[in-house]
């Protein structure tokens, strides 16, 4: 192991860190606004992971799409709800329970499967700038794909439209 | 290191020093090869990163200044001059102002969203710093994705003025923050296309990609002389971008008649010289961006043989914007919200979109003209 | 050649019927003309065909004037023809019927004329309300006499004769509904009318049901109704003389003695005689018609046709033949008896003319084809005359009853004479028809019976000729009676005998034709003549070639014609002494009746009526016999089973399936019903427990979800490592 | 030729139901009556020679629906060939008569109820129609198919006429329910033979004609147990139709609920199916069972002659009593079936026998012709009682007296049909009877015997009962203003009077056509 | 430098945050947290995707499906918040809560 890989595992390992406690602040925080902002901090953790994985295009188009757009939307729609001035606490509901448990085994469940998985590896350093290729690839072998999300967003920008409107 | 690269291009050269020098040093301590470049490595990024938090600041600073006096001199007055000649050091003054008044904190606001929010709009202009070409090569970092980064970094801001409103527990700011997450969403698609006809003309996302395309003699090269799509593409990315930082013709949130001050009502001190900060920054960063990619940025006569001309080059096209800019400020009323949101979406956006139309259309028409032409020419 | 038109003698009076009942309905003077001239048409073709008969003589009897075109119907691959048939026997008939039917029909015109007081007292003669149905009915029974006697196949023979018996219904019942101005007649007379005609018919209906059963044997074992193919020689002996069904009886015996059955019905004899006296109730030419001339007549006819049966029967041993003999005599004396206690004119000659019948059967039944058959002739003549004569008296006095009567000789000369000679002629006084026909009767019996060879029969005919001549004798003593009764003594009665005149010229007019029959035309069969033994007796018959052997007129036929004169001329005195020499006063119980129970037996006929048919009591209302009685029980009963037995099991299914459709719904409605109920509920009740499984609570579904995937990928994992 | 016969009623039944007025409905109703009534004539005139059935054993011949002249008066059309059931139509001598009195009946029961019936008139014509369509269609159908369907639509119009114009003092539903019951239960059984005959034939048909052509290789001919079920399921359908002694409970209720025209028909033709499937059916098709229980049907049938005059003598009601007299004379039509049915197989086909064959044909002979004749006979005898009703509405025997001076036509045409009824010769009920006799003395002598003292109780209660209480004796002065027969009436009964009168003058005319279907028929009795 | 760090270290990671963002959607009573939840679980799916993509394919230059996924999944879960969010506010706008378990209509 040399340093740079000492250093890489140091930096994951810390961006994984807070990612983590980002997302269990989104979970766990009472104060829904809080929890929204909590989600932006994931949002940055997992921007950086896609860094780490050399998708830049990836990791900016997060920051651009999640924290720009969506964080946004979140925020928007908790501020509409929140009665202003009225601070009720959302905290956990009841079965909360039983969700932990189940879901706990369900992580231990995928974490043995990891685990034991043989995942063939084949690393490949990725030199040049990737991004063309993406749009080629996007437009050629995703075309349809690429059409039909088109087409959902438009119809989710009219169906939002409708039943927020007033 | 000959002295003519060093007049040519002082800043690079005396990085490329001072990075010789270090490496020398760290080979006599001993250090393995990639040991010492990490090292290395940090220690020229931290070198890096101090300059630009530097001349950040003053740039901000004398922006102020500049400000006051233009706009000053559009309402026919003067505009400071008290303070040192010409007022020059009234920014100055300004600063001691902001960072000794009293931090007043009002009681029942979010503690954490309140004080976290100047934080967060400060950071994403800074790092947008990093990405700017301010001469030949002298670009902290070129990504190959950087014009998307910068947009990134605009779109963060909504977040931050989010937290304003929100976590100052005031009606007013509550409103105003709102108002300016809307403005800068929906001003920020106009402006995300307007670059994308650029990147379209220069085939690339990195900014100095896009500024060597210019290159062309006597500024031919500068894509805003693209005739039918460059001064389009310019003037709604200028506007798009003012909108985006909430500047005068656009200022809504912070209507002094209406909503006092917007999301930043319940800060003073130095939570509100960040915001005064990060707002003048932006009001750089945008005028930066739209001199590299419509100017050509550090392009101009001679500036391969002279890098160090870049750097003027690349400050004068941009000051001039920031004048534009300015000039805005001086002259143009406040428009209301709906005349804005009706603006920015049934206007910008549909001419933007036409506008990509037609730019890809023709590029499609002229390359196929080429080929037609080589085809020809057998 | 006339022959060949005969089967038009019946078709006159038929088509008279059919005028009269059609088109003259309302115009009695002329609906009667179309009778008489009907009749008129027939006799003349009749005397024609007779004559011509009498020209071909004895021969006849083997080759009839027969031939049978009409095809009445078929039956599979034969088919059933009629026609006309003429033997010697069967053209006197046919000499016989046509006279004595005009001379009725002329008598009919005045005597249904009838004469009544009315308010004011003066006397209003006006014809019977339905005189033309009376022409209708006496043409339509004289055309169905002349087809019985000309018919060549037996079912013609019995429809003829079935006709004739609803003829003798419709008259005897002529006054059996009385209209509102009809002043003649009486309720009495009404009721008696009704209950007469029933009986009459039904009665003559059991013998035609016994002739009809002998009638179908004889079709279906010989295959033929014709007469001339019936007694063909092989035919008869082969398939007859195999047992018939009954036990002891061959085939030709059991349809002989059927057929006599028909006889016995038809001219009244011993069991089935209980009608005739009854059928008095009609008019009296119908009486003198019907129940003296033709129809009872018809009975005896139908055995002389059927003789050849009998004889070949009585040949192989049957003894049909001597029933029919048994019977005959039987009923003579037995009828005789009654007469004599009768006080009704008509019933009188009622019984004569059944002792009379049995004479003729008797004579039959013995053999003497000749004997009998000319004594039908001669019978039918004066039997004729006295019911006319009497029916002038009943006219004249207006009553039947003979206490009633009395010295009515001097009011009715004319009537009285012609009685007189009716009288004498029935109880075989000299001159007069009835001696020969009788006295040549009681002579065959006694040889026959006594001096003939020792045969099985002789027996029997001993017995026949005593009875025979007991039964003359008391012929003539209740014919004296009678004649003493009405027509000498003192007039019982002043208002009757006072009422009494002598009736028009075209009632005496008949009467004076058939007197001078009944004494001329006995000489027709005197012994010296023989005219009609040869004509009759030479030809045998169809089925009897050789002819019937004749006797001269030795000296057992003097003795026993002095004999039967003389037992006449005593039966005469006999009567004068009881009734002649002191004449019976009104109001005086008639001497017989000192003779106590014999004569209270014989007033009530031997209670025969009441025992098996009914007893019509003067005022019209009817008694009814053990038999009638016994049928009406049985057919109530019937009727009660029928309703409550049979009626009550269709019933009983419906109430069943009524009950079983009831218990089937009970069961239905609990058990079905129940468990798809029940199944309804459980499914209810479980829906129940899965619905709590909606929280409406999205989350939980989540979880949910969650945590099944989670399991799968458990089980996956332990699947795969293990 | 048929086909029209049978289905113009129908057609007329549906042009009903569109008239508006009632006497538009009523005119229109008796002259198209006419119609199959001319038809049917012009069809027993042209055809004087009848086929011989059995010989045609083929199935349907080329010419399908032309009324073959030569051959046969018919049509015949395959209708489910899946099944092999042919719309089989044919006539001939036994058939054809009761096809023409049934037209007959039919238009003079139509003119008769024009004037008497007066509400609900267009349904009365219409089921009238029907109900003629489907007597017509059983005499003429040779598919056993086709005769079920017309048997059980006969049913059905029958059952309405009289519950709905039923006199309401006789409990018509429940007569009506009685006898559609009563007869439905006995064409189950039918419908059972029909099936057992279908799968037990071996080209597996319906068809009357092919069942008594080859009858002999039939399996259900030669298996004793199927043969005698299926006879036992059509004689008791015919026997309940006809009525046979102990099934004939529910004759008199039906005859007294139902309107005149409906009983003119109920008796002129409805008890005829039953004997017509006596002739068509059991005789031909099961000659050995038949001839086995021939004593026993001959029993029966001497019963109901004794019974009915016995139970028909203590009525006092003037309906039932001729309904019970229906009875005696049904007997005889029975019993001169099985006088026939009882001849042995030599009997019939030995030359020199021929005596019994011939008195087998008039058995048969008497028993159709009996039926013909009661048809007419006591057709009118119930259109005289129906006249009596409309005018004295009472049937007590004991009310009535002295009406043959008040009404003599009435009274004479009472007199013939009575004196025809209880079979005076010269009338027409004398022929049918001596021929039941000539036949049945020469198989069942003894039975023949009993039956003889029915013919005496017949006359009995006719004239006992019939005429003398209702024409003799003394009138009751409440009948004083009775009004005799009115044109129409005598219209009615005119025909059936000359009818009577020339069967019973001369019977040749209908016993040809007759004869010549019995000798068919006899041929084929007595065999195994 | 990338082969220092192994797959299994995304792929635990994205893992994790799934299973937080599965909690968090499951437990919390806030229809919004709910959905940030989602979100969080979306951008676990983009992590593996990526991390695949590094990791997985053969030619990752030209062969991008990873992140072509990533991105479709983006923009998807863009479209999702959108309408999910604006459900919500009409939810809010009518039954005047976010309360997940007030917003029980379909309970039995």
């Amino acid at each position: 192991m040399d340093l740079i890989g000492i250093i890489s595992q140091v930096v994951f390992f810390l961006v994984a860190a807070l990612t983590l406690a980002a997302a269990f602040a989104t979970v766990l925080l009472r104060n829904v606004f809080h929890a929204g902002l909590a989600l932006v901090g994931t949002f940055f953790g997992v921007a950086a992971i896609y860094l780490m994985l050399e998708a830049e295009f990836l990791a900016i188009v997060q920051v651009l799409i999640y924290i720009g757009a969506i964080a946004v939307l979140i925020l928007f729609a908790i501020m509409l709800t929140r009665s202003l001035m009225k601070n009720e606490d959302s905290g956990m509901n009841k079965q909360w329970a039983w969700a932990a448990i189940a879901i706990s085994t369900l992580f231990l469940g995928m974490f043995i499967v990891i685990l034991q998985v043989p995942w063939l590896l084949n690393t490949s350093v990725i030199g040049t700038d990737i991004v063309p290729f993406l749009g080629t690839e996007l437009l050629t072998t995703y075309l349809l794909p690429f059409e039909i999300v088109s087409v959902l967003l438009l119809a989710t920008l009219i169906g939002a439209f409708i039943i927020a409107r007033e | 290191m000959d002295i003519w690269s060093f007049i040519t291009n002082p800043f690079v050269s005396i990085y490329q020093l001072i990075r010789s020098l270090l490496t020398s040093l760290l080979g006599l301590i001993g250090l393995s090869g990639d040991v010492a470049s990490v090292i290395l490595f940090f220690i020229m990024g931290g070198l890096v990163i101090t300059v630009i938090l530097l001349v950040a600041p003053l740039l901000m600073m004398y922006m102020t200044w500049l400000e006051r006096k233009v706009v000053a001199r559009m309402q026919d007055r003067v505009g400071p001059n008290r303070v040192g000649a010409f007022g020059l050091l009234q920014p100055i003054a300004d600063m001691i102002k902001f960072l000794t008044k009293e931090d007043i904190v009002p009681q029942g606001v979010d503690k954490p969203v309140h004080l976290l929010a100047p934080i967060v709009v400060v950071i994403p202009v800074i790092l947008s710093f990093a990405v700017l070409q301010f001469g030949v090569g002298m670009g902290a970092v070129d990504l190959n994705l950087s014009l998307l980064f910068l947009l990134a970094m605009g779109s963060v801001a909504t977040i931050a003025v989010f937290m304003a409103g929100f976590g100052s527990h005031n009606k007013f700011a509550l409103i105003g923050g709102m108002r300016a997450a809307a403005q800068i969403i929906s001003y920020e698609i106009p402006q995300i296309l307007a670059v994308a006809v650029i990147v379209l003309l220069a085939g690339t996302i990195s900014l100095n990609g896009v500024i060597e395309k210019q290159s062309g003699l006597f500024g031919l090269g500068w894509y805003i002389l693209y005739l039918p799509v460059g001064p389009i593409a310019f003037f709604i990315f200028l506007l798009a971008a003012t909108a985006e930082i909430n500047r005068v013709p656009f200022d809504l949130p912070e209507a002094e008649s209406e909503l006092v001050a917007g999301y930043h009502t319940e800060y003073s001190g130095m939570k509100f010289g960040l915001f005064y900060l990060a707002e003048f920054l932006n009001t750089f960063i945008i005028s930066a961006v739209a001199a590299s990619i419509f100017f050509g940025g550090w392009q101009g006569p001679f500036v391969q043989q002279i890098p160090a001309l870049g750097i003027a080059y690349f400050f004068g096209k941009t000051i001039l914007l920031i004048f534009i800019q300015l000039w805005f400020r001086g002259t143009l009323p406040r428009i209301r919200v709906d005349q804005l949101m009706n603006f920015g979406w049934k206007r910008l956006v549909p001419a933007t979109l036409a506008l990509i139309l037609f730019t890809a259309t023709f590029l499609w028409a002229y390359r196929l003209f080429n080929q037609f032409l080589t085809s020809l020419g057998g | 050649m006339i022959q060949n038109f005969t089967l038009f003698i019946p078709v006159f009076p038929l088509l008279a019927f059919a005028i009269i009942v059609l088109l003259t309905r309302r115009n009695n003077r002329l609906s009667a003309w179309i009778a008489i001239v009907g009749i008129i048409m027939a006799l003349v073709l009749s005397l024609g065909v007779f004559l011509e008969s009498l020209a071909e003589g004895p021969e006849l009897a083997q080759h009839p004037f027969y031939a049978a075109p009409i095809v009445w119907y078929p039956y599979g691959l034969a088919t059933m023809n009629f026609g006309w048939f003429v033997d010697p026997i069967g053209s006197v008939m046919l000499f016989m019927v046509p006279t004595v039917c005009l001379m009725i029909f002329i008598y009919s015109v005045a005597y249904m004329r009838h004469s009544h007081v009315d308010e004011q007292g003066h006397h209003i003669q006006e014809d019977d309300p339905r005189y033309s149905h009376f022409f209708a009915y006496i043409s339509l029974f004289t055309a169905m006499m002349l087809l019985l006697v000309i018919s060549s196949s037996l079912l013609q023979f019995f429809i003829a004769w079935e006709v004739m018996g609803f003829c003798s219904y419709a008259l005897i019942g002529f006054w059996s509904f009385r209209g509102l101005k009809e002043h003649h007649i009486d309720e009495a007379q009404v009721g008696r009318a009704r209950g007469a005609s029933i009986k009459a018919f039904l009665v003559t209906r059991v013998g035609d049901i016994l002739l009809l059963t002998g009638m179908i044997l004889l079709l279906l074992v010989t295959g033929t109704l014709d007469f001339t193919q019936m007694f063909n020689p092989d035919g008869l002996n082969n398939v007859l003389l195999a047992d018939s069904p009954l036990p002891g009886m061959t085939w030709l015996t059991l349809i002989a003695l059927l057929i006599f059955g028909g006889t016995v019905g038809k001219s009244a004899q011993f069991p089935l005689h209980i009608w005739l006296p009854d059928a008095m109730e009609g008019p009296t030419p119908v009486s003198a018609l019907i129940h003296a001339a033709t129809m009872v007549s018809a009975g005896i006819f139908l055995i002389i046709r059927m003789f050849p049966l009998f004889v070949v029967d009585s040949q192989t041993g049957g003894n049909a033949m001597m029933w029919v003999a048994i019977i005959g005599a039987f009923t003579a004396i037995f009828a005789a008896t009654i007469g004599l206690a009768q006080n009704d004119i008509k019933r009188v000659l009622a019984y004569s003319t059944i002792s009379q019948l049995g004479y003729m059967l008797a004579a039959l039944g013995i053999g003497a084809f000749v004997a009998g058959s000319f004594h039908l002739i001669m019978h039918a003549f004066f039997k004729a005359l006295l019911f006319l004569a009497a029916g002038a008296v009943i006219h004249s006095v207006g009553t039947n009853d003979m206490l009633k009567m009395g010295g009515l000789w001097r009011k009715m000369p004319i009537t009285f004479i012609t009685f007189m000679i009716g009288a004498f002629a029935l109880m075989g006084i000299f001159p007069f028809a009835g001696f020969w026909s009788k006295d040549e009767i009681l002579l065959e019996a006694l040889r026959a019976g006594f001096y003939g060879e020792a045969s099985p029969q002789t027996q029997t005919i001993r017995f026949v000729y005593i009875c025979l001549a007991i039964a003359a004798f008391l012929t003539a003593l209740y014919t004296g009676r009678q004649i003493f009764l009405t027509f000498f003594g003192k007039p019982r009665d002043e208002h009757a005998y006072e009422h009494a005149h002598e009736s028009p010229i075209t009632m005496w007019a008949p009467l004076a034709v058939l007197a001078t029959f009944t004494t001329f035309l006995g000489l027709w069969n005197a012994p010296f003549i023989g005219a009609f033994t040869h004509y009759i007796g030479e030809g045998g018959l169809m089925g009897l070639p050789q002819a019937f052997e004749h006797t001269a007129f030795d000296q057992l036929a003097w003795i026993s014609m002095f004999l039967s004169l003389g037992i006449a001329i005593g039966g005469l005195i006999v009567a004068y002494l009881i009734y002649g020499f002191r004449p019976v006063a009104a109001g005086q119980p008639d001497p017989f009746a000192r003779l106590g129970i014999i004569y209270k037996v014989l007033v009530n006929k031997y209670w025969l009526d009441e025992l098996y048919g009914y007893k019509i009591n003067l005022d019209g209302t009817v008694q009814r016999g053990l038999l009638i009685r016994f049928a009406g029980a049985l057919s109530r009963g019937s009727y009660w089973l029928d309703r409550k037995v049979i009626d009550g099991l269709v019933n009983l299914a419906g109430w069943f399936g009524r009950i079983l459709a009831r218990l089937w719904g009970w069961f239905d409605a609990r058990i079905i019903d129940g468990i798809v109920n029940a199944t309804a509920s459980v499914t209810g009740e479980i829906a129940g427990w899965w619905r709590t499984m909606q929280t409406g609570d999205v989350q939980n579904y989540a979880l949910i979800a969650a945590a099944g995937a989670m399991a799968f990928a458990i089980i996956f994992l332990l699947r795969s490592f293990t | 030729m048929l086909s029209a016969i049978t289905f113009i009623p129908l057609l007329g039944a549906i042009i009903i139901l569109f008239l508006p007025s009632d006497n538009a409905i009523k005119r229109f109703a008796i002259i198209w009556s006419i119609i199959p009534l001319i038809l049917a004539t012009i069809a027993w005139v042209i055809f004087p020679t009848w086929p011989d059935f059995t010989l045609m054993g083929s199935y349907c011949p080329p010419d399908i629906w032309v009324a073959s002249a030569n051959t046969y008066l018919g049509e015949c059309a395959p209708w489910i060939p899946v099944l092999g059931i042919q719309y089989h139509l044919g006539v001939d001598g036994i058939s054809m008569p009761l096809v023409w009195l049934t037209t007959l009946l039919t238009t003079l029961g139509l003119f008769y109820s024009a004037r008497v019936i007066n509400e609900r008139v267009k349904e009365f014509f219409a089921l009238f129609l029907i109900l003629e369509m489907g007597m017509l269609g059983v005499f003429v159908s040779l598919d056993l198919f086709l005769f079920y369907i017309f048997w059980e639509i006969g049913l059905v119009p029958m059952y309405f006429l009289i519950g709905i114009w039923g006199h309401d003092t006789d409990r018509p539903q429940y007569a009506a329910i009685k006898f559609f019951l009563y007869t439905l239960a006995g064409s189950v059984f039918m419908l059972l033979a029909i099936i057992a005959l279908y799968l037990f034939s071996t080209p597996h048909t319906f068809d009357i004609t092919l069942l008594t052509a080859n009858r002999d290789n039939m399996p259900w001919a030669k298996d004793a147990l199927i043969s005698t079920l299926a006879f036992l399921g059509f004689f008791l359908a015919f026997a309940i139709k006809m009525p046979l002694f102990p099934f004939h409970t529910w004759l008199p209720d039906a005859h007294t609920a139902a309107p005149t025209a409906g009983s003119v028909i109920l008796a002129g033709i409805l008890l005829k199916l039953g004997g017509y499937g006596f002739i068509r059916i059991l005789l031909p098709m099961f000659p050995g069972t038949f001839q086995s229980l021939a004593l026993w049907i001959g029993v029966l049938a001497v019963i109901s002659i004794v019974y009915g005059a016995f139970v028909a003598m203590s009525q006092n009601d003037f309906k039932r009593l001729v309904a019970y007299s229906s009875v005696n004379h049904m007997g005889f039509v029975i019993l001169g079936f099985a006088a026939a049915a009882a001849l042995t197989n030599e009997q019939v086909t030995s030359p020199e026998l021929s005596n019994y064959f011939n008195n087998g044909a008039a058995a048969i002979n008497g028993a159709v012709l009996a039926m013909f004749s009661h048809g007419v006979i006591t057709g009118g005898l119930f259109f005289l009682v129906g006249m009596l009703y409309e005018r004295t509405h009472t049937r007590e025997l004991a009310q009535f007296g002295g009406f043959m001076a008040k009404v003599p036509i009435y009274g004479a045409l009472l007199l013939l049909t009575a004196f025809a009824s209880l079979g005076l010769p010269g009338l027409a009920g004398f022929v049918g009877e001596f021929l039941v006799l000539q036949g049945s003395y020469t198989t069942l002598t003894a039975l023949t015997f009993v039956a003889v003292i029915g013919i005496v109780l017949t006359a009995a209660y006719f004239l006992w009962k019939v005429i003398q209480k209702v024409l003799l004796g003394q009138a009751d002065e409440k009948w004083a203003k009775l009004p005799d027969l009115k044109g129409y009436e005598i219209l009615t009964l005119v025909p059936l009077a000359v009818l009577m009168v020339l069967i019973g003058i001369y019977p040749s005319w209908i016993l040809d056509t007759i004869n010549q279907a019995t000798i068919v028929v006899l041929k084929a009795v007595g065999a195994t | 430098m990338i082969n220092d760090i192994p797959l299994v270290y995304y792929l635990s990671l994205s893992a994790a945050l799934f299973c937080v963002g599965l909690f968090g959607a499951l437990a919390r009573r806030n229809a919004i947290a709910v959905l940030m939840g989602i979100e969080l679980m979306l951008n676990a799916v983009n992590i593996n995707f990526v991390a695949f993509w590094r990791y997985g394919s053969v030619n990752p230059i030209l062969n991008q499906a990873g992140i072509v996924f990533a991105l479709f999944v983006i923009t998807v879960a863009a479209a999702e918040a959108a309408v999910g969010l604006a459900l919500v506010i009409s939810i809010y706008r009518s039954r005047d809560t976010v309360n997940v378990e007030e917003i029980d209509l379909l309970k039995w």
